[in-house]
């Protein structure tokens, strides 16, 4: 066994195997509950962290492993720098969030369950972002989505928790199915499931409609994994989740396994016609629309997930302009502020013991700490520079100007804008002004502190790591086109194109459109349409509901045809024969 | 007599064995009270009957035709034959275990064992007919060892009526097999299926006849519109007997269907496309059905529905092999199907046997024949771990989630069809994805309710269960995990099976 | 010859129907028993004198006793209304089924020739070609006879329904 | 035996089948339900006997027929051993009223 297939099992085994430990040890002893997911949830991050020592593009597993069978390809792993990068982050953000938990979810009843789901859901990311067999990414899809539903209906006893994981569930399982599709392509048309085989025989010349299936199938998938256009609407009531779980969907696991899927079959896909354009109008429409959404929300947690999917549409547009690098080195600023934001975010919230940001409101004095950090991922969620967000954001902005269409990039410059101008509005909202409650805060507890101060640090500084990330990119992806440079070299392109100047801007704008809101009173009026229609979240909750109703109405009228009557249980028999025979006899 | 010949002799002959023994060492003051020990020796024959099966099989692979004439009649052993006593002594020896403590308050046991072992001995030789008139009696045997088991609870007036529902509805369509027969019969003066298939050609007969066939048998089957009688009968039944009831014996009356359409290869190319129609039409009224449901059995009927449609859909594609380039797609769909037949087996039992743990130990227990609803497993995990995770795992399972078996299967039943390239099936495919996720719409609530913080009310008052009726809950849940991460262990079996549909169709010799 | 044959079916016909539409069960087991008899008739005519004599014996014979005693154990019950079902609705499937079956079954002009069949009488014929399905007759009756009394054993008296006129 | 016989026999099975069928479409009675089960199987018998007619082989279609009988019979002990419980249970023979498990 090659040092880094052992890593590659630790990293997914580890998690898992704590799951299960953690499930048997009972509920009876909380503690030690809290010390294994600990510890295993760190432990699967050091492995992982040492993978990055072993990123190559071979691929590494069980050919000869007779138990699956034909129709289910070989247990094989690739640890190139995709997916080692993502599977670092979904450990090394995940046991933060884990380590998070400890104070959260003092005193709550079922840790078991809660631990066990958390460490599987670790466990089952990794696993996606590191296979390349394409059934066992649909399996590890898949098991992601149940652990989120899970999660997201850990309080089982409040409806809106068991609607929003349900919701979550059922809409990440509706794209599911298209990826099931791809995978079925791949196995059936190109005769393979190993990803890096398919990603090498793929053309668009042999095989352009099962290709142009896949390719669609993939984008609806990824679209409902990551919370896109036409499919954002589980997110924000994925937000009725314990908040580390939030941080974990949004930052760590979930939410970038659609953002990894684009990017790993963006070689196959990039010829498909009309693909990167749809995946580039994906983008821009989630980017924009989630902005508004975000601007006109009074539910903390919700400003974040509306955040989250409007960051993730930059990511996929990012991919379809053809910028994989850029989108993942987004990802990897994203995953750091907003880990930092929830859990910031769920330290508020625990103080505060609501989620309302109108009840909250001067309390920067009371949780100095926490404001602090707040403020230093908010930042970098605007676009502020020297800090993570800035500079990803900025390369994401210029791929698009360089290789996408220009509409789009207008969109996402108006989009960056938006977001400086929601994230000093919920930064206000909640930290200064007046207070609007009574009863004392208190800050942060020790667990809550030791997740939130590195990741702090991480927002400041982890866009130094580009050069070695781009080089590890590059070395180790033998599909993808990707241009390495040092990080000294992007920083100055970055410095010195004209177009920073232009973002910064607009950023600028939006802080100034905050600062003097009371003097635009006029333009929010004007708006006010497009507030109402955000609020109202651009009809797409009603579309939902209408389609959930419909299912239940067509349910409910179906079930008058069991009529238990037996004459008429009988009737169906014999009018079955009438047309069975009547078929049979127009078909002879 | 040959040695083959006891996996299917073994349990008839036991039936009447356990029958006097039960009679004689009944506990108690005969009435009621205990165990029977009539369950016990049930159980050992169906042990018996799975050794004589391993050693039939044993024989199988290493290329012995297990072929027995009785006088005209003979009895033949093929991959489906086999496939199915896996399932059937699997579920039945699981569902007998769990019997024991189920009825221990109840009358009647050494008959309710009696016949359940021989209902499981006329499915093993249904699977093994070669002769049309002979499989009716055994699809006839089968039916009239159910109809008293579904009623086994003859002072529950809800039982009564489902039983006699499945009763008429079943007698009624095996009326129509018998009609059937009676075409083929007259048409190609064979009862044998070489001999029909030899001697028949296109004929509006032997059209009419298979007609009669897919309707006769598809009550069995529960396809849609023929499935009325099912919920009622799979709800209303002792929680073992619904879990026989949709793990194997709907499957049973399935094998008798594609055995008789085989047999009338020659007669039409389209009996594939009438199974695919069928099961589209089960898919979604199984889901439709399930979606609104409050009882828990009902639900779970309801979604056996479902999965016949799941299987129809391998099966269909298995038997339109005309119409494809290469047979790769209907050995792949036709073991898929087979696979499915297994996992439904091992995951719908599972569901029936934790969904009768729960009802045992909240109402039956307590003298009650109220039916089990969505709102009673409320926090049901808190007092019922484990029923509640077999339950949970079951459930899951059939909505597809990977690893569980019951993705594994449904996959490779997707995979087959996938490869014939031909957009409608395909669309069907996609149609069975979506089904899948539909299903998850009344799946994941249950199990949103069982993990509830506050136990209502009903589990409270509820009493523990026996831990007889735990273990194969255990057993069955162990092994849909298993062959979620390990698929490749039964198939040898779903192969064989595969191949052996293939030569029922006469698509490879 | 053909004029009798009509006659029985007519027969048939009439009797069927009149077991279906008879108002008290009683009535109905005899217009049962008097299908069964014409339905004997014709099978002997058609050359099976041995079914035939059973047909008579169990099926106008035994069936009838078993109604009978099925009828005096569970009371008569009149009913003012019909059943749910729309009788035109009924009449219309059941008619087009049987148009449709008619057509498939009738669309043969001549008579199939006859195979030449081994020359068996009907004891080698049950006890030695189909043994296996009079083994299992005795399974079947077996399974019949356990379902049949474990159904109506009773340890405890009959509850009182009062034989109530439904409506 | 004539084309007449072979005709008029098949025409009596399909009355029977057709009388049957509509008597389990319209009985509100559990044993009439039962009544109209025992004339479908008379169809099936006849078409038994008249299938090994036509193929010259009588004897086979009588054992098969024999068969039928029984297990016909058996099916109709069973049914019939259900009405009486149902009376007994549930107060009444009407197919309408048992109508509790639905939907």
């Amino acid at each position: 066994m090659s040092t880094a297939l052992l890593l590659v099992l630790l990293a997914i085994g580890l998690p898992w195997l704590g799951a299960l430990i953690v499930w048997w040890t009972g509920d009876q002893r909380p503690r030690l509950q809290h010390t294994i997911a600990v510890a295993f949830s760190a432990a699967a991050g050091v492995a992982a962290v040492f993978l990055l020592t072993q990123t190559s593009p071979d691929v590494v597993g069980y050919k000869e492993l007779p138990i699956w069978g034909r129709a289910f390809g070989h247990i094989t792993f690739v640890a190139d720098g995709l997916g080692v990068f993502l599977a670092v982050i979904a450990t090394v953000i995940g046991s933060l969030a884990v380590i998070f938990s400890i104070d959260y979810m003092k005193g709550e009843h079922q840790l078991g369950r809660y631990y066990a789901f958390v460490l599987f859901f670790i466990g089952a990311m990794v696993g996606l972002v590191l296979t390349n067999n394409i059934l066992m990414m649909f399996f590890f899809w898949e098991i992601t989505a149940l652990c989120s539903y899970a999660l997201i209906s850990f309080h089982n006893d409040d409806p809106k928790a068991v609607a929003g994981g349900i919701k979550a569930l059922i809409i990440t399982q509706v794209g599911g199915v298209g990826l099931l599709v791809g995978a079925l392509v791949s196995a059936n048309v190109f005769g393979t499931f190993e990803i890096s085989e398919f990603l090498a025989n793929a053309s668009m010349e042999v095989n352009p409609v099962p290709l142009t299936w896949m390719a669609f199938g993939c984008l609806a998938a990824a679209a409902a994994k990551s919370a896109q256009f036409p499919f954002q609407t589980w997110l924000p009531d994925a937000m009725e989740a314990p908040t580390p779980i939030s941080a974990l969907i949004h930052a760590a696991t979930m939410v970038n396994a659609g953002v990894y899927l684009l990017a790993r079959f963006y070689p196959a896909f990039e010829e498909v016609p009309y693909w990167t354009t749809a995946v580039v109008a994906v983008g821009a429409i989630t980017a924009l629309m989630a902005a508004v959404m975000a601007l006109v929300a009074n539910d903390l947690k919700r400003v974040l997930a509306y955040s989250t999917v409007s960051q993730l549409g930059y990511m996929v547009y990012a991919i379809g302009a053809g910028g994989v690098l850029a989108s993942q080195f987004h990802l990897f600023s994203h995953s750091v502020f907003k880990a930092l934001l929830f859990l910031g975010a769920g330290a508020v919230i625990h103080a505060a013991g609501t989620r309302d940001m109108r009840q909250m409101g001067g309390i920067s004095k009371q949780m100095p700490l926490t404001r602090n950090v707040f403020i230093i991922g908010a930042l970098a969620l605007a676009g502020i520079p020297v800090l993570n967000g800035f500079w990803s954001k900025e390369l994401v902005l210029e791929t698009g100007l360089a290789h996408g269409p220009i509409w789009a990039y207008v969109i996402m410059l108006i989009g960056a804008g938006l977001t400086a101008l929601y994230t000093f509005r919920c930064v206000t909202m909640v930290f200064f002004g007046e207070a609007h409650s009574e009863h004392h805060l208190h800050e942060a507890g020790p667990a809550m502190k030791t997740a939130l101060i590195p990741l702090a640090l991480g927002s400041l500084v982890t866009w130094l790591a580009f050069g070695p990330f781009s080089e590890m990119m590059k070395n180790t992806l033998p599909f993808h086109e990707i241009e390495t440079e040092g990080t000294l070299e992007f920083v100055t392109k970055i410095v010195t194109d004209p177009y920073t100047m232009l973002t910064l801007f607009v950023v600028t704008l939006g802080l100034a459109a905050w600062c003097f809101r009371s003097k635009l009173g006029g333009l929010a009026s004007a708006l006010k349409f497009l507030g109402d229609a955000a609020q109202a979240s651009f009809g797409f909750e009603w579309i939902n509901r209408g389609i959930v109703s419909i299912t239940q109405w067509c349910g409910e009228t179906l079930r008058g045809t069991q009529t238990g009557l037996l004459n008429w249980n009988t009737a169906y028999i014999v009018g079955a024969l009438v047309i069975v025979l009547a078929i049979l006899l127009m078909g002879a | 007599m040959q040695n083959w010949l006891w996996m299917i002799g073994l349990p008839i002959v036991a039936a009447p064995i356990i029958y006097v023994v039960g009679r004689t060492f009944r506990p108690g003051d005969g009435t009621k009270a205990g165990i029977n020990p009539a369950m016990w020796v049930a159980l050992l024959s169906l042990l018996a009957t799975g050794f004589f099966t391993y050693q039939a099989w044993t024989a199988y692979i290493a290329d012995a035709t297990l072929e027995t004439s009785i006088g005209m009649v003979a009895l033949r052993a093929d991959g489906i034959s086999f496939l199915m006593a896996t399932a059937i002594l699997v579920l039945g020896s699981m569902a007998t275990l769990y019997s024991g403590p189920y009825l221990a308050a109840d009358e009647g046991q050494e008959k309710f064992y009696a016949l359940l072992t021989a209902m499981i001995g006329m499915m093993i030789g249904l699977s093994c007919a070669r002769d049309l008139f002979n499989l009716w009696i055994w699809f006839e045997g089968m039916a009239i060892a159910s109809f008293p088991l579904v009623a086994f609870y003859r002072r529950n007036p809800a039982g009564l009526e489902a039983g006699i529902k499945y009763l008429v509805q079943s007698a009624a369509g095996s009326i129509l097999v018998l009609v059937a027969i009676a075409l083929v019969y007259s048409e190609t003066g064979s009862l044998a299926y070489d001999g029909i298939v030899a001697a028949s050609g296109r004929s509006l007969p032997m059209l009419a006849a298979g007609a009669l066939f897919i309707v006769g048998f598809g009550v069995k089957v529960a396809m849609v519109p023929l499935h009325t009688w099912l919920p009622d009968a799979h709800s209303q039944a002792p929680s073992p007997i619904s879990a026989m009831l949709s793990g194997v014996v709907i499957e049973a009356g399935l094998i008798a269907l594609i055995r008789s359409l085989g047999v009338l290869q020659s007669v039409s190319n389209n009996w594939g496309v009438i199974l695919l129609g069928f099961g589209a039409l089960n898919m979604l009224v199984g889901n439709l059905l399930a979606l609104r449901q409050t009882q828990v059995k009902r639900l779970l009927a309801f979604s056996s529905l479902a999965h016949i449609g799941y299987i129809l859909l391998g099966i269909g594609v298995a038997a339109s092999s005309y119409y494809f380039d290469d047979l790769n797609t209907g050995f792949f769909a036709g073991s898929g199907s087979f696979f499915h037949i297994l996992t439904h087996a091992l995951m719908k039992g599972l569901a029936f046997l934790a969904a009768g743990c729960l009802l045992y130990s909240l109402y039956i227990s307590r003298g009650s024949h109220e039916p089990l609803t969505k709102n009673d497993l409320a926090g049901a995990a808190r007092r019922y771990p484990l029923e509640a995770f077999g339950l949970s795992v079951a459930v899951l399972a059939l909505g597809g989630l990977p690893p569980l078996a019951g993705f594994m299967s449904k996959w490779q039943i997707f995979v087959g069809s996938f490869m014939s390239g031909n957009p409608w099936i395909i669309g069907l495919v996609i149609f069975a994805a979506f089904n899948s996720v539909l299903s998850l719409g009344y799946y994941a609530p249950l199990v949103n309710l069982m993990y509830r913080h506050e136990p209502g009310e009903v589990v409270l008052a509820g009493k523990p269960t026996p831990w007889l009726m735990i273990l194969p809950v255990c057993l069955l849940a162990l092994a849909v995990v298993v062959l979620g991460f390990w698929p490749s262990l039964v198939q040898p079996l779903t192969d064989v099976a595969g191949f052996s549909l293939l030569q029922l169709f006469g698509f490879v010799r | 010859m053909l004029l009798v044959y009509i006659l029985i079916v007519a027969a048939t016909a009439v009797c069927a129907f009149q077991a279906i539409r008879a108002n008290r069960m009683l009535v109905s087991a005899i217009w049962l028993a008097g299908t069964s008899a014409l339905v004997a008739l014709m099978i002997y005519l058609i050359g099976a004198p041995e079914v035939a004599v059973v047909e008579l014996s169990v099926g106008a014979g035994l069936v009838t006793v078993l109604f009978v005693f099925a009828i005096n154990i569970a009371g008569e019950e009149t009913y003012t209304t019909p059943s749910r079902l729309p009788r035109p609705l009924a009449w219309g499937m059941v008619v087009l089924s049987v148009v449709l079956l008619g057509w498939f079954f009738l669309s043969r002009t001549a008579m199939p020739e006859a195979i030449a069949a081994p020359n068996l009488s009907l004891y080698e014929a049950i006890w030695q070609q189909r043994n296996l399905d009079i083994l299992l007759q005795v399974a079947l009756i077996f399974c019949g006879v356990l379902g049949a009394i474990g159904l109506l054993s009773e340890d405890k008296p009959i509850e009182e329904h009062p034989a109530e006129v439904k409506s | 035996m004539t084309l007449e016989l072979w005709n008029v026999g098949l025409v009596t099975i399909l009355v029977l089948l057709g009388v049957g069928f509509y008597g389990l479409l319209i009985s509100r009675n559990l044993i009439k339900m039962v009544v109209a089960l025992q004339i479908l199987a008379k169809g099936a018998i006849l078409a038994m006997v008249l299938a090994a007619k036509l193929q010259g082989w009588t004897v086979i279609g009588q054992s098969m027929a024999l068969t039928v009988i029984v297990a016909d019979t058996i099916v109709a002990v069973i049914a019939m051993a259900m009405a009486v419980q149902i009376r007994r249970h549930c107060g009444t023979l009407d197919v309408q009223s048992l109508s509790n498990l639905r939907r």
